[in-house]
């Protein structure tokens, strides 16, 4: 066996999909925004808590992250606007999710099959007539143009997605920094405190701010449709579980 | 003398595949007669000691894959018989789904494919068509070796060929709209 | 499957003539099983693009003599087909890197090459050498003719030489790490 070790080290998950479907069947749920909400924190808990995989994976996990937190604020919160891009983002994950979960029952039947009944070619012929037959570009010019061409075009290491992972913050730090703006008892508008700009952590503010109106530290207003969430506190620091 | 055996010939001659194009120019027919043929040569086959194998575009000669332990026990090299799970799975997608492009192959398992990728070229169990410019763009699709390695004479002999493919369609029509959108 | 067929796929995989009793022993039957069973076997061929060919005590399998002038013209097109990028790119990293393993030239060209490898043996371009076990372990090196041919008395007066060897060993050291983390 050489070569298909790679991908997260702690785990025999494949990827992100790999894990999330693993959630949803482990509660026996089908694949539904009803069941991708309900696995969310499990997912999110598991990120956090197995930070050791290679960083271009890492990318791909907290982006399915932030679709779930999405989906998650959108069963809590039903009045939360979301930008079609969002909700198409939404429909994606589900039907990539949903493809995937067939792709792997038919992995399941492939590994009953590979290398179980091979069919074999002929055996080289034991005496086949050697004819020196050069082309006409059998030269050293072309040899070492070829060579040096195949060199230059090697594959690097993949570049780690640096841009990407530069966007992502945790969901501690997210937390934290809400806390905070909150302690100092202002009413602040969600939109000032996460930029538009930066996708990721828009979604993972939406989490945040969802766990904290969980604790009752946080109550969420939002006065008109698709209009802005304002966010006040009354209690701070005697979170109160629900 | 028949094209059946003609082409029986070549490909037993030729011990590797051949396309249908490349058999049309050496029987100097055009490729649907080949292809006619090589449909008849496959029926002629059944419960035979050897079989035909085909991809979409080229075809081989083997040996029955019923016949598969008695040969291993003559193969001189050892035979690569396992696979990781995250090779089968990029696998799985080429053989119900290829060509695909690596771009798709990465969607559909939501990670980074392109190391598996290689390995299974290095492998031969996959083939990279030529249509794509640059590496994400490429299509790939299975070789003949992988559905030697199968014991499958076509892809169309995997386990709910037909069905699969139609419910990853329908899955693919539904993201490539979303994407468009 | 019948005895029949299995004799046909022996003789097909073997690819060179067996004594009957090398087959009753494969087979583990009788020799004169064996002969009953080539008899049939004869028969179904008639008129078939794969022959039985016989002498008193042995049997291969081979194609109709009819075809044979379709054969040799085949071989010499062949030989004089153009090596193409895939056959200059192989030719080149055992040119530069010879003895190199099988191996190493796939994981370099990031694609199987075991159908190249074979055919620029057949041209007498490359060589095996004897050192290794299995197909993918098996080394090759630049025939005599070759460098004769290109007019080089040293490897290490090939443009880049060194350059393109430091290359080739730094890419080979990194994929076999990957690997196998």
């Amino acid at each position: 066996m050489e070569g298909f070790g790679y991908s997260v080290k702690t785990e025999a998950f494949t990827g992100p999909l790999d894990l999330l479907l693993d959630l949803i069947e482990k509660r026996k749920l089908f694949v539904n925004d009803v069941s991708l909400s309900q696995v969310t924190d499990d997912f999110v808990k598991y990120i956090e808590t197995h930070e050791e995989f290679p960083i271009s994976e890492s990318a791909e996990f907290i982006l399915v992250a932030s679709t779930l937190m999405l989906i998650k604020s959108r069963s809590l919160l039903p009045s939360l606007p979301l930008t079609e891009e969002e909700t198409a983002s939404i429909e994606d994950l589900e039907d990539r999710l949903k493809l995937y979960q067939k792709v792997k029952e038919l992995t399941v039947e492939l590994k009953k099959l590979y290398g179980q009944k091979i069919i074999f070619e002929k055996e080289p012929k034991k005496s086949e007539i050697i004819v020196f037959s050069p082309d006409s570009k059998t030269d050293i010019d072309n040899l070492s143009n070829a060579l040096m061409h195949l060199l230059n075009t090697l594959p690097k290491k993949e570049a780690l997605p640096k841009t990407t992972v530069k966007k992502i913050i945790t969901l501690e730090q997210m937390i934290e920094k809400l806390s905070e703006r909150i302690a100092k008892g202002m009413r602040m508008k969600f939109s000032e405190v996460y930029s538009k700009e930066e996708k990721v952590n828009t979604i993972v503010g939406f989490l945040a701010v969802l766990e904290l109106v969980k604790r009752g530290v946080l109550r969420v207003n939002q006065e008109v449709k698709h209009g802005e969430i304002e966010m006040e506190t009354d209690k701070i620091g005697v979170p109160s579980y629900i | 003398m028949t094209l059946e055996s003609k082409i029986e010939a070549i490909l037993f001659y030729k011990n590797e595949p051949l396309t249908h194009k490349e058999l049309s120019k050496i029987l100097e027919v055009d490729v649907d007669t080949v292809r006619n043929a090589l449909s008849n040569l496959k029926k002629s086959y059944e419960n035979k000691g050897i079989v035909l194998i085909e991809t979409s575009d080229s075809v081989a000669l083997g040996t029955h894959p019923e016949l598969s332990s008695m040969f291993e026990k003559m193969q001189k090299e050892e035979l690569s018989k396992e696979l990781g799970r995250a090779g089968l799975e990029t696998l799985s997608i080429i053989l119900y789904k290829g060509p695909v492009a690596r771009r798709e192959i990465d969607h559909i398992r939501g990670v980074n494919s392109g190391f598996i990728v290689r390995n299974l070229l290095i492998r031969g169990l996959i083939e990279r068509t030529e249509s794509g410019m640059g590496e994400r763009s490429f299509s790939y699709r299975p070789t003949l070796a992988l559905l030697k390695h199968l014991g499958v004479t076509s892809v169309k002999d995997l386990p709910e060929y037909g069905v699969a493919l139609q419910k990853m369609n329908t899955f693919i029509a539904t993201e490539e709209k979303d994407v468009n959108e």
